[in-house]
């Protein structure tokens, strides 16, 4: 018996779809950065890519190999709310590359 | 296999993985087609074996599927089955069933036992219940759980009888099943009235 | 003093960016069925649609208010290995629309 090849390029279609690669993530600033418990950030949170996807043996993780940073302006407001609100810009970590690593 | 599809293990400390097409014709020319792979050195034919492929190249592989051979004699075009390399452990290291004190509870409570193996990555197991309602108590309920971690995986199976009888008093014994051996575990249950 | 108009062009496009939405992600297979431990998929995740993004106010987050199936074709492994590879076909929940929904 052959394997259909319809089956064969759906699921090669599937693989290359999840493969471990940077993918666009919203990040929460005040979590990422650590803020204090009274400041807030508008918009929550930023936009970068973060290595994603499945690698195909369970000793392998998705990890970032080369990383960039973007420039992402905010609004800051701290409360109480008389300290006022003010644009920020933050640096946020972007990653370029991926790969399967071992965890071993 | 009926589904025209063979599977190739890799283990730890395989270092290459053959592709066994094996031929009648020693000196037939057989190409081996694989998905695309970054590094292709290495990659050599043995009439008596297959194509045998480095374990990196393997490694680097995004998907493990699409390798197979073809070959033409006589003008007449031949392919192999296609193979899917599979990555495989086999190594149990140690299997709990908590909680590991007898359980005692009353007519009507919820009992839930967790039974959980440390297993080598990619280690399949089959982890089967036996325990005295299991011919007539059909309102049990069984979890399996993978979760990968930093040097091992950890399979869970969680059994849960919502509510309990008298009759599911006695031993609760969890068997876990690996490729070359079953290890168990066992816990007492003791329900009053 | 006015606010500079690119701080505020770049913080409306940050939000727009990340706003609740159905987003591409990466499903494991066995942890989204429970499978069981005797079983692994080829490939092992599959590609579909969630909703992901940040809401802008900590009681809200981001639900699903409409979801179809996608079919799915993958190899099923189940070990020992004796009992062989075959092709299986999943259905899998694909988000449509999203919506900021309050958790009270």
């Amino acid at each position: 018996a052959y394997l259909n090849l319809d089956i064969l390029k759906s699921i090669e279609s599937e693989w290359r779809k999840t493969r471990c690669m940077p993918r666009e993530v919203c990040i929460d600033v005040g979590r990422e950065f650590g803020a204090p418990t009274n400041i807030f950030y508008k918009p929550p949170c930023v936009s970068v890519y973060r290595c994603g996807g499945c690698c195909h043996s369970e000793d392998k993780q998705c990890r970032n190999i080369s990383t960039g940073y973007l420039s992402k302006t905010l609004f800051e407001i701290t409360v109480p709310i008389t300290q006022g609100t003010r644009p920020v810009t933050i640096s946020v970590a972007n990653h370029t590359q991926c790969s399967c690593l071992s965890k071993l | 296999n009926e589904h025209g599809l063979e599977t190739i293990l890799v283990t730890r400390s395989s270092t290459h993985i053959t592709v066994p097409c094996l031929v009648t014709v020693p000196d037939l020319n057989v190409t081996l087609h694989y998905p695309p792979i970054l590094e292709q050195s290495g990659i050599t034919w043995d009439n008596k074996q297959g194509w045998s492929i480095p374990r990196p190249i393997i490694d680097s592989a995004t998907m493990l599927i699409g390798f197979h051979c073809a070959a033409t004699l006589g003008g007449k075009d031949y392919r192999s089955t296609n193979y899917l390399i599979h990555n495989a452990g086999s190594q149990v290291y140690d299997v709990k069933l908590f909680p590991e004190d007898p359980v005692e509870l009353m007519v009507g409570e919820a009992l839930t036992l967790n039974c959980t193996a440390s297993v080598e990555f990619n280690t399949g197991v089959d982890m089967q219940w036996s325990y005295p309602g299991k011919q007539t108590n059909s309102y049990v309920e069984i979890k399996p759980h993978r979760e990968p971690l930093s040097h091992a995986t950890e399979v869970v199976s969680i059994l849960t009888i919502h509510t309990v009888n008298v009759t599911d008093s006695g031993p609760y014994f969890c068997n876990v099943t690996s490729m070359d051996r079953t290890q168990t575990q066992q816990t007492q249950v003791i329900v009053h009235e």
